[in-house]
């Protein structure tokens, strides 16, 4: 779910990156308000490597075998750090595997990173109901992401579409989004009972992996 | 696990020697003047450029194509799909199937953007020691949080890396077979996932620990990093106003 | 070699060659037979290919050329043979489930066994390494030589009978060592022990097998190969203390840290030292 | 005790106390004081709270009582004194730089040294361990004992006065620890040495530090603590192998494993072994 280079209009580019540095600078003003950033950096850091690497799994789906996104779980874990995280694992993932790109990294990191924050919310969220239980981590991880896959999906396909050069009918537009959205459902589930199976499992080994209020 | 973009650092070529912080800001200009072209007639001087750059940066071809195995598909994808899918002019009729003019030349456009931003951003990050470049980027006053957090995550991400891979050894040993679904066996992947994390998370622990005590966030005394020549400042004119000529030109054309 | 003939070897390696795609002849020409009950140890420096060559026994990595019969089975690719067990140096590397319980468990359930049937073996194998008591506990808190026996379990659990062991006694304080050496003395599985720690093979093996660059340099007796300072030298290895005879009966002689170290003030002994008991 | 009060110790702690959060007690009235150039080995199983002991002097965490003096001045949280050093027994936790070079020069360049004194500096540690040629090398390839020589190297870049090394040859195949014990014996500077590798502590210390359960159980010569079996044997520790008289002169003695094991077949000897030299 990463838009390549030369594929998006300048503009749009530009735009992905007006929309990033807000949020990127939101993110660092509340990184630093939280404390000493020195202590939270190495965590940051690692978790983002091991993001990366937790993303290298594969899921079978029969027939084939798929690569998890994973950024409702990074939400959940990294809270305020996780856009520069997903910021910082786009630009490696376009620059060592040529994955994405390097002037779509801004709009690669809106469609990556915006629902990320809002998994952490959600997430967040749970802690009112009773913070000591595997259920709520498991229902709120597993709705921290699927929506967060949900959002994505949506503004990855809205981008695309709409953006191709020489344009689409209506019709054909309507049909692309709709196909693409739909294929992503199955997606949702997968990353969404995934994240809740972690988020147990984390509470029970290493509690405090995931954020609390 | 190798990433391999320090591969072709010593080849010594005026790109590998060029300021990184120069490189970095006028070969990004380029870039992005690129994604800005959207008209055809550009599109040769495009290829001339980008060539130019590689050729000059003696990077091997193969190099390149190696570099191509991933995106390709998605180029493929395009290829397959636009031409029949996007516009309104039809050029000509396979079978079922309508050959568009706008979707013909949205290919050609999308590709040729596509692989000359690649060429360039290759260019751009295997010219230097991949280190240096994220130093660069912490001399032009990129927050050190992001570049702090880049230079550590690439430290450990091979490491991570092998983590995950002997751990999937060490299940296929005891019968783990990943082919067939089931939700046992989907949670136990989400187990991989999440030791994975607790793992680099106990790491990030004592990592801190040793920044600490090496003074993290003491004096600061990277100045003096990067030092520029009149050469180095040249080229990253010349590189500017070739980018302002694409902008310029896709525009008046 | 005649009383040989009738046993079916444990394992039987011929002309094993390999190559990692970018670190070229990690192992050449290795032939080896071990016979059922054998306790091998592989000794070498760093980098010797030990690991590698239990790797593919276990099949998980495919020989260049050469084949490894494993208790009369030729070793396919990716096989799952539950009667070969590996012992990950790391132990962080094999546990990865929430608790105890569940990671010996999780071999057993792949090998299709009854839920009963895995339950027995779990308590039967933690109680063989003595670690009953920690089934609850998740892995990730354990100390050093806790994770260390309960990797064990896992791979006893699964009743191998032929077990490598890459560098049990990595990390382990000298308690835990000492359990483990107990531990592997008392079992009766063919064994292959990859370690640094050549007291320990001298404890548990009666056959040392030393690896250097990829190859078998000599394969026979502990004592003797280790006691052969010039062979052990050659290979980076050193002659264990125990089979070093002692040149001094006095314990006062001075240690070199003594000798070269000028500003040197002596330490206050505070503790109640009876001096050295005379039977050891 | 005379000749101390004209020097100012190295280290000095009075009535340490110290618990984590979740653990209890792991530091009780700890008193120790340790002159300069004094080579002190820390002995003690698993869990003793050597590691938590060496964190509190680099002021890493804060003790629950009690005070600790480092070279004259009073440890205080999170204090950046590069004159206290501390190796981390796994280097891959020290070692957070992506090449060999930056990660010497990051303490020095946090120093706020200029330019050329760093570059200066890094050289000079890189080769006083011998690894200068890896200067450039990504830390990621290095073999374990080339991270543990490349992590000594970052702390003695800072010239320290008092370095602390935990668990220094974990991991280390024989050459390279070899290696270690002469770099360590050849060092000048104050050293407190958390070991289980008693040999190493032997062959390095001039005093040693028993600690169990959090509290100092004995202080003193390392021959005469660690050939006191009785001493040894309750705190979980062993007479190490150099300090047992050998009751056995003829190497041929069988091992326990071939007693044990009934389906053992005598190994076949194919190496050339000349058997045990004379002269060890
Ligand atoms: N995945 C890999 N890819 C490439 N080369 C490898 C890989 N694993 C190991 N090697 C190389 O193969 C050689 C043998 O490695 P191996 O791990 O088998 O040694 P070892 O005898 O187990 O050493 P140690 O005592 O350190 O465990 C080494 O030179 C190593 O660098
Ligand atoms: N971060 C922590 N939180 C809670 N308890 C801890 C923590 N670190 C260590 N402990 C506990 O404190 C005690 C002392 O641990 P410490 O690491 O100092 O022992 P050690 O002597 O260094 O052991 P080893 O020989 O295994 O390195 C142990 O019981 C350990 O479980
Ligand atoms: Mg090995
Ligand atoms: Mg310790």
């Amino acid at each position: 779910m990463h838009i390549p280079d030369g594929i998006l209009p300048a503009s749009v580019c530009a735009a992905g990156y007006a929309a990033t540095v807000p949020i990127a600078w939101y993110s660092i003003h509340k990184i630093r308000k939280g404390g000493d950033p020195r202590e939270n950096i190495p965590k940051a850091s690692l978790l983002t490597a091991a993001f990366f690497v937790a993303s290298w799994i594969h899921i079978p789906v029969p027939p084939t075998s798929v690569h998890l996104v994973l950024n409702g779980l990074l939400g959940v874990v990294l809270g305020h750090f996780a856009f520069p995280a997903i910021l910082i694992g786009l630009f490696f993932q376009a620059v060592m595997f040529q994955h994405g790109g390097l002037t779509t990294l801004g709009v690669n990191a809106i469609v990556m990173g915006f629902p990320a924050l809002l998994s952490y919310y959600i997430f967040r969220f749970g802690n009112i109901f009773r913070k000591d239980s595997n259920i709520i981590a498991g229902v709120f991880g597993f709705l921290a992401a699927f929506c967060a896959i949900g959002l994505s999906v949506s503004i990855f396909v809205v981008v695309l579409i709409t953006n191709i050069p020489g344009g689409f009918d209506v019709s054909t537009e309507r049909a692309a989004i709709y196909t693409l959205a739909l294929a992503h459902v199955p997606l949702m589930f997968i990353e969404g009972a995934f994240t809740a199976f972690v988020a147990v499992f984390l509470r029970r080994v290493q509690p405090k992996l995931l954020v609390r209020a | 696990m190798r990433f391999g973009f320090d591969e072709y650092i010593h080849l010594g070529s005026p790109l590998h020697r060029w300021d990184p912080r120069y490189k970095l800001i006028g070969l990004l200009a380029l870039i992005f003047a690129f994604s800005f072209v959207s008209d055809l007639r550009m599109l040769p001087a495009m290829v001339v450029v980008t060539s130019a750059a590689y050729i000059i940066s003696k990077l091997p071809v193969s190099f390149m194509l190696t570099r191509l195995r991933y995106p390709s598909f998605f180029l493929l994808a395009v290829v397959l799909l636009l031409p029949f899918l996007s516009g309104e002019t039809i050029v000509m009729s396979i079978g079922p199937l309508d050959l568009r003019q706008e979707g013909l030349v949205a290919v050609l456009l999308i590709a040729t953007r596509f692989l000359s931003i690649l060429t360039i951003g290759l260019v751009l990050f295997s010219t230097a020691p991949f280190l240096t470049t994220i130093k660069a980027m912490r001399a032009l006053h990129l927050p050190a949080i992001l570049t702090d957090m880049a230079l550590l995550t690439f430290r450990y991400l091979q490491e991570i890396g092998d983590y995950l891979h002997r751990m999937e050894t060490s299940m296929r040993l005891r019968g783990f077979g990943e082919r067939r679904f089931s939700i046992q066996g989907f949670r136990i992947l989400a187990w991989l996932g999440g030791s994975i994390l607790v793992r680099s998370y106990e790491r990030s622990e004592w990592v801190y620990k040793a920044m600490i005590l090496r003074g993290y966030g003491q004096a600061e005394s990277l100045k003096g990093e990067f030092q520029a020549s009149y050469t180095d400042v040249f080229a990253l004119g010349a590189t500017l106003l070739i980018a302002a000529g694409f902008v310029a030109g896709d525009i008046l054309i | 070699m005649s009383p040989e003939e009738f046993v079916e070897p444990a394992l039987m390696i011929s002309g094993l060659c390999f190559s990692y795609p970018d670190t070229p002849n990690v192992l050449e020409d290795v032939n080896l037979k071990v016979m059922p009950g054998e306790r091998v140890g592989l000794i070498g420096p760093n980098g010797a290919g030990k690991t590698t060559l239990f790797l593919q026994i276990c099949g998980l990595l495919e020989p260049s050329a050469g084949q490894i019969v494993v208790l009369g089975k030729p070793v396919k690719n990716r096989d799952f043979r539950p009667e070969v067990g590996l012992v990950f140096q790391n132990p962080d590397d094999q546990l990865f489930c929430p608790s105890v319980r569940d990671d010996v468990a999780f071999g057993l359930q792949n090998m299709g066994l009854s839920k009963d049937e895995v339950e027995a073996r779990v308590t039967e194998a933690l109680s063989t390494v003595g670690c009953l008591e920690l089934a609850e506990r998740p892995v990730h808190h354990l100390s050093e030589g806790e994770k260390r026996m309960v990797s064990i379990a896992d791979v006893l659990a699964m009743w191998p009978r032929l077990v490598m062991y890459d560098e049990p006694s990595a990390n382990l304080d000298i308690r835990s060592r000492r359990r483990l050496i107990r531990l592997l003395q008392a079992s009766k599985e063919t064994m292959l022990i990859a370690a640094h720690d050549l007291e320990l093979v001298l404890e548990v093996c009666n056959r040392v097998v030393l690896i250097d660059k990829g190859q078998i340099i000599v394969d026979g007796n502990p004592r003797e190969i280790m006691g052969d300072d010039r062979l052990m030298e050659n290979h980076g290895q050193e002659k264990p203390h125990s089979l070093v005879p002692h040149s001094h009966k006095s314990n006062n002689r001075p240690t070199c840290a003594d000798s070269d170290s000028p500003g040197v003030i002596k330490p206050q002994a505070r503790g109640s030292n009876p001096g050295p008991s005379p039977n050891g």
